[in-house]
């Protein structure tokens, strides 16, 4: 982890209000891993004060060049669609925990909502270059709305698509749950939707496969030491006790388990 | 009339070292702005910084409709107006304040500008050569890099006369010795002062101790630069012989040289 | 090169620099950004005689040129503190002064005593004033006399230099210094972040878990440097100075209104680099203005 | 047909944005900006009995995300201001309440008395707050009992509203509000700016030359916020709420803490618009969430 300048080679707009940001910043591009994020400083000023979270998109590592995909829900990321090619920006990172891919793995899953996919398409990405399969269920509210879908097509992943203004009896696990009994996922991973997370949960449960989710929470530093992203979370699996967790460092990515609102 | 407006940067570019102009398509500050008038520049879209800088009208053309504002980077809200990009729109409230004042009277006069104040004496000599009056300038810089303007004064047809602190250009010294040459030399009718505080005093006791007429603009922190705030005062000598506060942004930013009382 | 060293109560730092507590390093991880020794001193996290979760989330709100945060000084028990954080502190080149916190004096007094036994620290910050607890804290901080009273029981526990760390409280800050100065305490610290509130306009509620927060970072700089100006002028001795500031210049506004040492706080949390930047600013302000020793610019702006 | 009217003490607002005293002299300037006739209200310029020169320059500092002043009441005196200024703003249609200042309990009740009756005046603001001047202003409103003492004197001389304009720069800002309830206090206004400074790291002297002054802006909201709603459960009397509102997010966050108006101050030097911003905001909003009435608002916080 550390603090260092990027610099920004695009910043392009995608769809709605969502936006793509590539950094050329070696020096985290080649470390940061999949479910991990970096803190953006957003313009040299005081207001906004703090930095904004960011997970991975996709990483270039021979190029040094890293990708975010971020969506505008605010001032800060307001700001961040003015940011122009060629401007220096201040990062620090990699930071969190990112995703646990088994040394193993032939087979996983990711379960993505709107811009919460994001994280997803680094892991894609990484377990595909790995010759892991890789099947993409991906639900937003209206079809056009879906993230990562080019990303994961290039990758040669197997696709289920879903948006509300479709169908909103189903959800997108219910596909999974069709190939479940057949299929064998080495892991499953989840972000984006807590509906989504409780999904994947009980079906982790009943067919014993390792599922993770990653979480967000307001955070001021991101690399631990302000303890303001704590989530209360199950410290064992029998539930027996809950304690508060960093998102920013024991997480973002955590267990399905450990996540008290999957049991609701 | 003081109007709130959104103007498009036609030009923002460095000059000389720390000075940039920057040109405004603003068509009621063009058709309605006077030499000595200046505008309350919102720098940044954000809370900070939190006040908006004021800076004096440079250049007023009313045929294209555009004005000029020439600053110089001193911190951080002039630092953000230099890196404002051609094309943007920025807000503004303006024309503010009481400009300079001439009458047929007045045949030659003379304009003293030190530093960054040089720079609504340029609007001001336009003016007063459009009028027909035999126009003196003499302008005081730290060295020749920093020596802002002298092309336009020289081209619009006035006498100019350079001063600097190094001796890098022109009269080695104060931008007031050439004033007290020139007050030796030539029957001046007024003088026109605007630049850092002890010049302006020196100009202020120059010309009385001449007996001309004196006009100097003076720079005060500002908070709102309308008069509402009542921050940005100086003390003005009362007919009784004691002093009231007049506000510069409202009252002045020009005054007469004898009427504002210098704290030593 | 001028002198940078400055001298807390006998705590002598090499200069004027260290961290708000609970903002630096809380992991035992001290230098994962820059060398430690580039601190004057170091304030880790505040501990309890007790194990303390702190408060229930979301315990941060975004404020203009601020940060309202709950965390409510979670803490762990003192065993697992001996066992996990002390031998980690010993190592540390540099003073170390650690915060303490309790809900009564007895608490106070306790972890005081333990603290002090341990011989590793050298010196002590009572925090007086969190604004997010419910008991203690800000009961005492504001209070000249319940200062006052704890300060003297304090005082009998420990031989090291004690320094309170006070409430932006207004009407008392004075008294409450003078208190503290009067019964024993050796240096004051101040301020703690003012008691401030965000609320979510959407969904009507208030932002934070703990309803009521902590507003800290540059906002409040103006707040705190003039109570330590107040402060300079009613007591004689030392004073760390903190609250917004991010860059040498703020070091040199809270210096010069009568801070001997100043802490870095929440912008620990924004830039990483603050610190090691200030100081070499800094070092280079007092060349550029021929001020051989940092001492000099102490209440200067007082004459 | 959203109703946007709200009423304090007796006083009728077409709408609950005022503008704050001291940051809109008295409506002359703002006038040639835009239709005053906008405005739930104005609340002009702090008046004294006597013309007052006010404090020496420089009286204005930036800080981060705010402002501080030392204005120190340049005023043109009571008799002025009801001869020139009230007959002015009567040509629109806003609540006109006059901020009333005074250096002993006998100024503040002969200022009320010579305004009683006075066409155009709808409302007393008893600015018991004013952290620029020596001798008066917020030495009055720091202490219960001298606020409340005003407070009485001045409501035995008028028949006009009488709202108590309190400083944030106190421990327990409920018990003023308490005290000038109590005495008759129509309504609060809260806050007026806290006391801050600045130090110019050139010349290591303070920025204004009258070393303090009063902090206001997007800086001090969240601290603001805390107080109206803190304020808001202790007392019955409605509330004006003010500090740092520049947006009509930040209006909804007041009324929700439990104001029944608010305040626009600093930001009307920050965007001379903010005030006709915000209302229009406001109406947008509400009906954008199908709230046909403003009143629904006020207090409506969910803990």
């Amino acid at each position: 982890m550390q603090q260092t300048a990027g610099t920004i080679v695009w910043n392009e707009h995608q769809m709605e209000d969502v936006w793509l940001l590539t950094i050329e910043v070696p020096r985290i591009a080649q470390r940061i891993k999949p479910g991990q994020f970096v803190q953006v400083k957003v313009n040299n000023l005081l207001d906004p004060f703090l930095r904004r979270p960011f997970s991975l998109y996709r990483t270039f590592r021979d190029e040094g060049k890293l990708q975010l995909l971020y969506k505008v829900v605010g001032k800060g990321t307001r700001l961040m669609t003015t940011l122009k090619e060629g401007t220096s920006i201040d990062l620090i990172g990699p930071l969190g925990r990112g995703f646990t891919l088994p040394h193993h793995a032939e087979k996983i899953a990711v379960v993505g909502r709107g811009i919460g996919t994001a994280p997803l398409v680094a892991l894609a990405d990484e377990a595909s270059n790995k010759g892991v399969e890789v099947y993409c269920f991906l639900s937003a509210e209206e079809k056009h709305k879906l993230v990562g879908l080019k990303e994961f097509k290039e990758m040669g992943c197997e696709l289920y698509l879903h948006a509300d203004t479709e169908d909103n009896v189903k959800m997108v696990t219910d596909y999974l749950k069709k190939l479940l009994p057949a299929t064998q996922f080495d892991g499953v991973y989840v972000c984006g939707s807590k509906r989504l997370t409780r999904e994947v949960h009980n079906l982790s449960k009943k067919y014993g496969f390792m599922s993770q989710v990653s979480l967000e929470q307001i955070m001021a530093c991101g690399h631990g030491d302000c303890h303001g992203c704590v989530v209360e979370l199950y410290q064992d699996k029998e539930r027996s006790k809950k304690c508060y967790k960093r998102v920013c460092k024991e997480g973002p990515v955590f267990e399905t388990w450990e996540v008290v609102g999957v049991y609701a | 009339m003081i109007k709130s407006v959104k103007a498009e940067i036609v030009e923002n570019k460095p000059i000389a070292p720390e000075f940039f102009r920057m040109t405004l398509k603003a068509e009621t500050l063009a058709s309605e702005g006077l030499p000595g008038q200046f505008v309350m520049v919102k720098v940044s879209p954000n809370l900070e910084p939190f006040l908006r800088r004021p800076i004096s009208l440079h250049q007023i053309n009313r045929e294209e409709a555009t004005v000029s504002l020439l600053y110089q980077v001193v911190g951080k809200g002039t630092r953000l107006m230099s890196e404002t990009q051609k094309g943007k729109v920025i807000e503004l409230l303006g024309p503010l304040g009481k400009g300079f004042t001439w009458s047929d009277s007045d045949r030659v006069v003379a304009l003293v500008g030190g530093g960054c104040g040089t720079a609504p004496l340029v609007a001001l000599a336009h003016s007063l050569l459009e009028d027909k009056k035999e126009v003196h300038v003499l302008l005081g810089a730290q060295t020749k890099e920093k020596l802002v303007c002298e092309e336009d004064f020289i081209s619009m047809g006035a006498k100019v006369k350079v001063a600097t602190d190094d001796g890098s250009y022109g009269h080695h010294g104060f931008v007031t010795d050439l004033l007290k040459n020139l007050i030796h030399d030539v029957a001046l009718d007024m003088v026109y002062s605007c630049g850092p505080l002890p010049m302006t005093k020196e100009v202020v006791k120059l010309t009385q101790e001449a007996s001309i007429p004196c006009q100097i603009s003076l720079e005060e922190r500002m908070g709102c630069g309308i008069g509402a705030c009542i921050g940005c005062v100086c003390k003005v000598r009362t007919k009784d012989g004691a002093f009231t506060y007049k506000k510069v942004c409202k009252d002045g930013p020009v005054f007469k040289g004898e009427e504002v009382m210098f704290d030593d | 090169m001028p002198n940078l060293c400055v001298n807390i109560a006998g705590i002598k730092m090499k200069n004027p620099f260290t961290v708000g507590s609970g903002t630096f390093g809380n992991d035992g991880e001290f230098e994962k950004f820059f060398p430690i020794e580039l601190l004057g001193a170091l304030t880790p996290k505040t501990i309890r005689s007790y194990e303390w979760p702190g408060n229930p989330p979301p315990r941060l709100a975004e404020a203009a040129a601020g940060l309202l945060s709950s965390v409510g000084i979670p803490s762990k028990s003192w065993e697992r503190f001996v066992k996990e954080d002390v031998p980690v502190l010993k190592k540390i080149p540099i003073p170390v002064i650690q915060s303490v916190i309790g809900r009564t004096e007895e608490e106070y007094v306790e972890i005081v005593k333990k603290c002090s036994d341990l011989g590793v620290f050298a010196g002590i910050e009572l925090n007086l004033s969190c604004p997010n607890l419910k008991q203690g804290g800000l009961s005492f901080g504001s209070d000249p006399q319940a200062s006052e009273s704890l300060i003297k029981k304090v005082r009998k526990q420990t031989k090291l230099p004690l320094i309170a760390k006070l409430p932006p409280d207004y009407s008392n800050i004075v008294n409450v210094a003078k208190a503290v100065e009067s019964a024993g305490a050796d240096a004051i610290a101040m301020i703690n972040a003012p008691r401030a509130m965000a609320i979510d306009y959407k969904t009507r509620k208030p932002v934070l878990g703990n309803k009521v927060g902590a507003l800290s970072g540059p906002a409040i700089k103006p707040i705190a440097v003039y109570l330590v100006w107040e402060v300079y002028k009613a007591v004689s001795i030392p004073i760390i100075g903190m609250g917004g500031i991010v860059d040498f210049r703020d070091v040199i506004e809270f210096m010069s209104a009568g801070a001997r040492a100043v802490a870095f706080g929440t912008i620990n949390f924004i830039d990483t680099q603050a610190i090691p930047r200030a100081l070499k600013d800094l070092e280079n302000y007092l060349i550029e203005n021929n001020i051989d020793d940092v001492n000099e610019i102490v209440g200067c702006a007082h004459c | 047909m959203t109703n946007l009217a709200v009423e304090v003490a007796g006083i009728k607002l077409k709408n609950p944005v005022l503008t704050a005293s001291g940051t809109f002299g008295f409506g002359r300037e703002f006038a040639e900006l835009y239709d005053l006739n906008l405005l739930g209200g104005v609340m002009v310029k702090g008046t004294t009995l006597n013309p007052r020169l006010g404090n020496p320059p420089p009286r204005i500092a930036e800080t981060p995300a705010g402002m501080l002043n030392s204005v120190g009441l340049q005023n043109p005196g009571v008799d002025y201001v009801i001869r020139e200024e009230i007959p002015w703003l009567r040509q629109f249609d806003v609540a006109v309440i006059v901020n009333v200042s005074g250096h002993s309990f006998d100024e503040y009740a002969e200022i009320a008395a010579r305004l009683d009756g006075v066409p155009g005046v709808d409302g007393l603001e008893i600015n018991i707050s004013c952290p620029n001047v020596k001798g008066g202003g917020m030495a009055f409103g720091t202490d219960p009992k001298m606020a409340a003492e005003v407070i009485k004197r001045v409501r035995s001389r008028t028949q006009l509203p009488v709202i108590a304009k309190l400083s944030p720069n106190v421990t327990d800002i409920t018990e003023i509000a308490r005290a000038v309830e109590a005495e008759g206090a129509d309504a609060v206004s809260l806050i007026n700016t806290v006391l801050g400074m600045a130090i110019d790291i050139k010349t290591r002297r303070p920025v204004l030359a009258n070393i303090v002054g009063g902090l206001s802006g997007p800086a001090i909201k969240p601290i603001a916020l805390r107080m109206v709603w803190q304020v808001a459960q202790t007392v019955n009397i409605p509330i004006i709420g003010m500090g740092g509102i520049t947006t009509a997010e930040d209006a909804v966050e007041f009324l929700l803490a439990g104001a029944t108006a608010v305040a626009i101050g600093a930001g009307n030097f920050c965007n001379p618009m903010t005030a006709p911003e915000v209302i229009k905001g406001l109406k947008n909003w509400l009906s954008q969430e199908k709230i046909d009435d403003v009143r629904e608002l006020i207090g409506g916080l969910k803990t």
